[in-house]
């Protein structure tokens, strides 16, 4: 592959304009003038803080929303899509920030469902389809059986899916809302391959994601987004990744990784030789007070499964969790929670709080038996409990009987974190901490992190962003296909050396270089 | 009230009349209800039909808590329960209802007339000697019942059961199924009956659902013909198997007169001409005089047999 | 661990962005109080409930009368008791189809066990209400450990508990039972037009509402049909109390068989047919969410009672059962479709959009 | 679980609480029958043979052969309509009331219009079961709230207006002509007419859910509502579409009832939807839609029928027969669980094979 990105020749014909586009949700203007213009035969990255908007443009490209004003062209021609089904028959394909498989269905049937082969009669020509299916899956390389059902499938897997659905589509303009917040190295690296080959066969595409070194190295122009509207577009080559940055979050943001030594002190968890048949096995640490631990490795290395058995979450087969010299209860979250664990799990929307209820409520929701006098709990003492750890953490609400589900995805963190801290837990386990959590919040977390640390919090963090554990970790545990593969020092985790364990060699050079200064500032690297 | 001439006078005339059966939508009580109108319509008042949909004792209570309510002037009710309703009824005779069973009593404490139909041993025995001519007087035979608690099918299979043993030893009784008076349920336990007893002679049902649906799977069944089928049923209803062959002769009263002598007895009772005493005697318009017997029980008459030669004489 | 407030030090220094260095503080409710409490489902079905007592009264002929409201209890008690732990069924997004089936089941050992067995009444009914439980602690089991979906676990319950039942008495129909026991229940208190039953009914009703509404055990509940794997998350216990609630629902189901035993004087397996359809018409009625997640108690009885006052008053006025089965599916209908028409209406559908089922 | 694609848990009663790591799999294998199937399908050809070798009439005789293959035709169209239903996530409890209605319009029709036309009457019949369905539909998919909530309902106003309408006529055999009620029984090649009715309705519902893209659109729309949306797929029309076929077919259960019958009463069809339900679950289509086949439904239904056909000849008394059935349902529930449990243990061996 030619990897240099192509400087946009000079007249390129736009397969996408939009210039004013406006959209909002009862009170929310989510999206207040989307403008951008993608050209065919480039790639175009859309980028922007969380709630920034990207996925709403996206959806009204898609003809999931309804604008409500503003002006779309597709091709040079005004549409309107009213159903998704009229965006695909125009030529445009999206693959949604959130996988959207039928899990019951056959894999093949995920990629042609609503527009399958027909054959004689109207039927469904499924030898067709079956072919269709292993061809893209060739050209891809991957090596998924396209008669399994989509049940089981890793995300990783799942946003391969995605991504053939959209190939199979052979559209003339391909959205990709965030494709890569799931997929390895490896992965990735094939993605972009195919990206560029599709941008080569002269259709236009457009990629959103929060990693800058995938933009950089994928992308040759970029819109930033903030807070519902247009920012700039520039070319990739005449930009900087702080240039961006800054564009996102208009204000200059502080240090990323604010990282302050703290005094290690004893040993809060042990664990000892814990294995889940399928999923991980030998898995022995410690982490010690003020001390944050990453565990660092691939999406799928089986990071999550081994906080969830520790936490109990899950059941685990063999080993023991030892919290402070005493044994913790297997699969027995109330038991962890005891024994003075907390855990942020790494999908907050659907595991880390109940959205539909109030942010009193999700804050107060682990230490309410201790609010209950009597056996009875009031709402008024959930909201004098929940109040001061909410502002602690700086959320953002008119009150605390406000649903989670109206705030931005960095608030929402901020409430699982101030529902954890509330327990006062002697170990925090944050499985992704960071994740699809704009610049400005990730720096406020990061600092979070650090000083509680400080206070003598053991952190055991959990993250697939390499920069981010190299960043804010004393110890680095490495995890490959449920083994861990390396314990590095701070002083020894390097990118190199993390992938290195990680890959068990292989290495994709391509993705690391290009990051921002201050991510670089403090990674030492 | 008492203006009216149809009556023997009295105060009650304009009183309400309402009608309880086991459950609506049952032809058989469609009958009863229409000789109760009719003779309300004779002697003046008004009449009232309710009733749940399905035949339950839980589900007939809240009718006669209305009555209470409304304070009418007589109950005519056929009970689903000899002692589950007792209570409401008490209730209702306290709030100054009178309460008359008809087709299907209560416990005597808890009414103050029942009007049978026929006695029951009358019943019992003119379907026993039905089957036993039809069948020549062996083999075996089994029963099709209406739902398992209902109480007049139960006494009613008790004695048929002695008369069984006491006049026809060579018959035995091989099954009693209950198809609840519903007829898909009925129609399926039928063929089941069949099924289950290749030998079988004959098959009594009590209830005019039962038979009914009983018939209709014999008459398209190889058993027709083979395997005889009586018990209680309605004209109406019967009239296409007497007429194809598959039902030889079945009985039944008028159970529109039934109806018309209850609400006679309940204006009697309204009236005061009666108490519901053994003794008592009342006029009870075109069928003529009654009185009460032993435990407040009026009897209609004996049942009357339908076969080929009679049933067009009848349309109920 | 104990409950806290983050007084000791900051845990965060001050964002880049602003703020003015003091920790945010914020109101409880977003919405004046009048508002939280009238613009509610439960507040709509209390008035509903409200006109349509004084319109009977005014134009139902007897309605007025004492007796109307000692049989409205009387007939509502068996779907008032077993409401209360369906809505919190409900709530965790479960069903419990067997309920009525438990009743008759219950009603069928409380005969034998009395009749049969010798039993003294308290104990017959007491190892009735036992055998309830263990009856829901099955349904709970298979729906709570086993992971099975509870429309179809109760399905199954609700034709093997009705079989046991039928099975057990066959023909019989037990009777007899001690009438002191039955007056018990009967009985009015005192002066007044209310059955003595109703005050296990209330007792229960004060208990269920301090469960669900103030108590750490109904946050659960609300968590769990909101979002359970959260839930599992923060410490609940979602498999358990699973099994508490169906095992409170087959307890209360079984102190109902109780009831109809001494109500009717009778136990027969053909008890309470149909009832399951009526109780959760009922919760529904009352605001509960069929999605889970959303109900209260008092709407739920209200819900109850304004099922109960239009049949009473629909029989009163010679209406058929029929009739009143039609206007009740209606108002069922109406609970739903009405809150979409009208949040349609404003422009802001609600954008869940979840299993239909 | 968290990284595995598992099946988005609708309420109520989805299994999210499944404790551990026991990902549902509920796996449509290409569209060839699963174990599924043929477990049922064993289990009833069990139940056949043991009652035959007790009494060879229940297979045999010409009455048991007719009756084995006729009893479950009516409960067979109720389930392949429910099977419709069900598979896009929604429920039909409305379906006895339905079927209750057409019965009665039925035997009306004979008598209020001497010498309709057969197939006038059965078309009116199928017609304004497809009207209630479409009812239920509109209100399902455009009102957008819970189908069970919606057709409980309609259970009790579709009832309410066929007993109102019905007061206290009901229907008798007399009432209808012979010709129709011969339909009842009439036979071709020892196969009743009614039962080769409901296996074509079967067969083509199967062929229509197979090879169909709207057919396919329904297992996706169970599958994930939302993912569905986003397809493009038309999810408010597929889904009144389910529901006016499944009303359809309960309105042709009614007429079929009123030919094998020869009386309508008020209860036709009480408690039948349960039934239904419990047939497909049996027949193991998912409770939460997106997976089963409509054989497995039929199969369930015929297994259900034949069951209770069946128990007496075992000397199973009677009133034990529902008990019977609950524990059915419980154990087809229950094996569908341990298959699951078993598949997704296999994806397991995979990923780390
Ligand atoms: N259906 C909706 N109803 C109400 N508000 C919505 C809806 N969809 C999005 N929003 C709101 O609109 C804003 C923009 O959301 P959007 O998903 O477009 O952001 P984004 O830029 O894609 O963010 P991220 O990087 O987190 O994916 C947010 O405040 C979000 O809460
Ligand atoms: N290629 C694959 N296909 C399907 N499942 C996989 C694959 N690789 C790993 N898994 C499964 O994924 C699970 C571990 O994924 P998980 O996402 O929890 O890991 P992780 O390292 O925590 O990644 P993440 O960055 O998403 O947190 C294990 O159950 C493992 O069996
Ligand atoms: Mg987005
Ligand atoms: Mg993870």
């Amino acid at each position: 592959m030619s990897d240099t990105p192509s400087t946009p020749s000079a007249p390129a014909t736009p397969v996408l304009e939009m210039a004013d586009v406006r959209k909002s949700f009862g009170p929310v203007a989510a999206l207040r003038s989307g403008t951008m213009t993608v050209e065919s035969g480039s790639i175009h990255a859309l980028v922007g803080e969380n709630g920034a908007g990207k996925s709403t443009l996206v959806k009204i490209v898609a003809g999931v929303h309804r604008r409500d004003g503003g002006t779309l062209r597709f091709e040079g021609a005004d549409v309107d899509f009213t159903s998704t089904a009229e965006s695909k028959g125009a030529g445009i394909a999206v693959i949604y920030q959130e996988p959207t498989l039928f899990p019951d269905l056959s894999v093949t049937e995920n990629i042609f469902m609503g527009r399958q082969p027909l054959g004689r009669g109207r039927r469904i020509d499924r030898a067709a389809m079956l072919k269709e299916t292993t061809e893209i899956f060739e050209r891809l390389g991957v090596d998924i059986d396209p008669r399994r059902p989509a049940l089981g499938l890793s995300i990783a897997d799942q946003q391969i899916i995605e991504i053939a659905k959209a190939i199979s589509l052979d559209a003339r303009l391909l959205i990709m809302d965030e494709p890569t917040a799931a997929l390895s190295g490896v992965e990735v690296e094939r993605l972009f391959a195919v990206a560029r080959s599709l941008r080569d066969e002269g259709r236009g595409l457009v990629f959103i994601s929060h990693r800058f070194e995938e933009v950089f190295a994928l992308c040759d122009r970029v819109t930033v987004m903030r807070d519902g509207a247009y920012v700039a577009t520039t070319d990739i080559a005449t930009t900087t990744p702080d240039a961006i940055v800054e564009m996102m979050v208009g204000r200059e943001v502080g240090e990323l990784f604010p990282k302050t030594v703290a005094t290690i002190g004893e040993p809060v968890l042990e664990v000892r030789g814990l294995r889940s048949a399928g999923t991980f096995r030998d898995i022995s640490f410690d982490v010690r007070a003020g001390e944050i631990v990453g565990l660092a490795g691939l999406v799928g290395a089986g990071r999550s499964e081994i906080a969830r058995a520790v936490f109990g979450v899950d059941a685990y087969d063999a080993g023991t969790v030892t919290m402070r010299g005493k044994k913790v209860r297997p699969r027995r979250p109330r038991a962890a929670i005891a024994a003075g664990m907390a855990f942020v799990p790494e999908d907050r929307r659907k595991q880390g709080l109940v959205v539909d209820a109030s942010v009193a409520r999700n804050v107060a929701s682990v230490i309410r038996r201790q609010l209950s006098s009597l056996g009875l709990l009031t709402g008024r003492a959930e909201n004098k409990a929940s109040g001061p750890w909410a502002g602690r953490l700086e959320v953002k609400t008119n009150a605390l009987d406000m649903a989670a589900t109206t705030m931005s995805g960095g608030n929402q963190q901020k409430v699982v974190i101030a529902k954890w801290l509330a327990t006062e837990p002697q170990l925090l386990i944050i499985d992704e901490p960071t994740r699809g959590i704009d610049v400005g919040t990730k720096a406020e977390v990061h600092r979070l992190l650090s000083d509680l640390a400080g206070q003598g919090l053991a952190i055991l963090m959990i993250s697939s962003e390499l920069p981010e554990v190299l960043g804010m970790a004393d110890r680095v545990l490495v995890v490959r296909e449920g083994q861990i593969t390396a314990e590095l020092d701070r002083t020894e985790a390097t990118p190199e050396s993390v992938m290195k364990a990680a890959t068990a060699g292989a290495v994709p050079t391509e993705l690391t270089p290009v990051l921002p200064d201050a991510l670089l500032k403090e990674v030492g690297a | 009230g008492g203006d009216d001439g149809g009556s023997g006078g009295g105060g009650g005339d304009d009183a309400t009349i309402t009608f309880l059966p086991k459950n609506l939508g049952n032809p058989y009580f469609d009958a009863s209800s229409t000789g109760g109108q009719n003779a309300v319509d004779a002697f003046g008042g008004s009449f009232e039909e309710v009733g749940p949909t399905e035949a339950t004792p839980d589900a007939q209570v809240p009718f006669i808590n209305t009555a209470a309510q409304q304070g009418v002037g007589a109950l005519v009710i056929s009970a689903n329960d000899p002692t589950a309703l007792g209570d409401a009824l008490e209730e209702a005779r306290d709030a100054g209802v009178k309460v008359v069973t008809f087709d299907s009593d209560v416990d005597a404490e808890y009414r103050d007339v029942f009007i049978n139909q026929a006695s029951a041993e009358g019943i019992a025995k003119a379907q026993v000697d039905l089957v036993a001519e039809q069948i020549g007087g062996e083999g075996e035979v089994a029963i099709l019942s209406a739902a398992a608690n209902a109480t007049n099918q139960n006494a009613w299979i008790d004695l048929m059961e002695e008369e069984l043993a006491a006049s026809y030893p060579d018959i035995e009784l091989v099954e009693t199924v209950y198809g609840d008076d519903d007829d898909q349920t009925s129609f399926d336990k039928t063929a089941a009956l069949l099924q289950t007893h290749p030998n079988l002679k004959g098959i009594i049902s009590p209830t005019t659902v039962g038979i009914a649906a009983a018939a209709r799977y014999l008459s398209t069944s190889d058993f027709k013909g083979q395997v005889a089928l009586t018990g209680l049923g309605t004209p109406d209803q019967m009239r296409p198997f007497i007429e194809d062959g598959t039902v030889t002769a079945f009985a039944l009263w008028n159970p529109e007169e039934l109806g018309y002598l209850a609400a006679y007895a309940a204006h009697a009772l309204i009236d005061g001409d009666i108490t519901g005493e053994e003794g008592d005697t009342f006029e009870a318009g075109d069928l003529g005089e009654y009185t009460v017997g032993e435990n407040g029980e009026v009897i209609l008459g004996e049942p009357t047999v339908f076969n080929a030669d009679n049933i067009d004489d009848f349309s109920f | 661990m104990s409950a806290s407030t983050p007084t000791k030090t900051p845990l965060t220094k001050r964002p880049a962005g602003g703020g003015d260095g003091s920790a945010r503080t914020y109101a409880s409710y977003a919405r004046p109080a009048w508002q939280r409490l009238l613009l509610t489902r439960e507040t709509a079905i209390i008035a509903l409930l409200v006109v349509v007592l004084v319109w009977a009264n005014v134009n139902v002929p007897n309605f007025d009368g004492p007796l109307t409201v000692y049989y409205l209890f009387l007939d509502l008690m068996p779907i008032l008791l077993i409401a209360l732990p369906m809505t919190l069924i409900i709530i965790t997004g479960e069903i419990d189809l067997s309920v009525a089936s438990t009743v008759a089941l219950t009603s069928a050992f409380t005969g034998v066990l009395f009749t049969d067995a010798g039993f003294s009444f308290p104990v017959a009914a007491l190892a009735a209400i036992a055998i309830g439980a263990v009856c829901g602690a099955f349904n709970g089991f298979l729906v709570g450990y086993v992971g099975l979906p509870s429309l179809a676990v109760t399905i199954g319950t609700l034709a093997l508990y009705r079989g046991i039942a039928v099975g057990l008495l066959g023909t019989e129909a037990k009777t007899g039972f001690p009438d002191e026991w039955a007056d018990r229940v009967t009985d009015r208190i005192g002066e007044t037009s209310y059955p003595q039953g109703l005050v296990v009914f209330l007792v229960l009703a004060v208990v269920f509402a301090l469960l669900l509404h103030f108590s750490s055990f109904g946050r659960g509940v609300f968590e769990i049909g909101l979002n359970d794997e959260a839930a599992r998350f923060s410490g609940v216990d979602v498999a358990r109390t699973k099994l508490v609630l169906f095992m409170l629902a087959g307890a209360v189901s079984g102190l109902a068989g109780v009831y109809y035993t001494l109500r009717f004087d009778l136990s027969r397996g053909d008890s309470a047919t149909g009832m399951e359809l009526q109780v959760i018409a009922a919760v529904l009625l009352g605001g509960v969410s069929i999605f889970g997640g959303r109900g209260a108690l008092h709407g739920v009885i209200a819900g109850v009672l304004l099922i109960g006052v239009i049949a009473s008053a629909m029989r009163l006025e010679g209406q058929t059962q029929n009739v009143t089965n039609i206007v009740t599916g209606v108002l069922l209908i109406a609970s739903v479709i009405i809150p979409r028409l009208l949040s349609w209406a404003s422009g802001r559908l609600p954008r869940r959009t979840r299993g239909d089922t | 679980m968290s990284a595995t694609l598992t099946k988005s848990a609708p309420t109520p009663g989805a299994g999210g609480g499944t404790p551990g790591r026991g990902a549902a799999v509920r796996g449509a294998l290409g569209g060839a029958l699963r174990s599924r199937e043929i477990a049922v399908a064993v289990v009833l050809l069990v139940v056949v043979a043991v009652a035959t070798v007790r009494n060879d009439s229940f297979l045999l005789s010409a009455d048991g052969w007719r009756d084995l293959l006729l009893t479950p035709s009516i409960l067979l169209l109720l389930a392949a309509g429910q099977m419709m239903v069900i598979v896009t996530r929604s429920v039909d409890l409305s379906v006895g009331s339905t079927m209750a209605l057409t019965a009665y319009l039925t035997g009306r029709l004979f008598i209020d219009v001497p010498g309709i036309p057969i197939i006038v009457v059965v078309l009116a019949g199928v017609a304004l079961g497809a009207v209630l369905g479409l009812v239920n539909g509109v209100l399902v998919a455009y009102g957008q709230v819970p189908a069970l909530v919606i057709t409980l309902g309609t259970m009790y106003v579709y009832r309410g207006i066929m007993l109102t309408w019905a007061g206290s006529d009901r229907i008798n055999a007399g009432d209808m002509p012979s010709g129709f009620l011969a339909l009842g029984t009439k036979q071709v090649l020892t196969i009743p007419l009614l039962t080769i009715v409901a296996v074509a309705v079967v067969a083509v519902v199967g062929y229509y859910l197979h090879t169909a893209r709207s057919g396919r659109e329904l297992y996706a729309i169970g599958s994930d509502p939302d993912a569905a949306k986003l397809y493009g797929l038309k999810v408010p029309t597929r889904v009144l579409t389910a529901f006016v076929l499944c009303g359809a077919l309960a309105g042709l259960a009614g007429v079929v009832h009123a030919a094998r019958y020869g009386t309508v009463s008020s209860g036709v069809g009480n408690g039948i939807e349960l039934q239904a339900v419990g047939a497909a679950v049996i027949g193991g289509v998912a409770i939460f839609g997106g997976s089963g086949t409509v054989w497995g439904a039929a199969i369930g239904a015929v297994l259900l029928v034949t069951i209770n056909r069946a128990l007496p000849i075992l000397g199973i008394p009677d009133f034990w027969q529902r008990a019977v059935v609950g524990a059915l349902i419980l154990g087809a529930v229950v094996l569908d669980r341990v298959l699951a449990l078993r598949q997704s243990r296999k994806y397991d061996e995979e990923r780390e094979g």
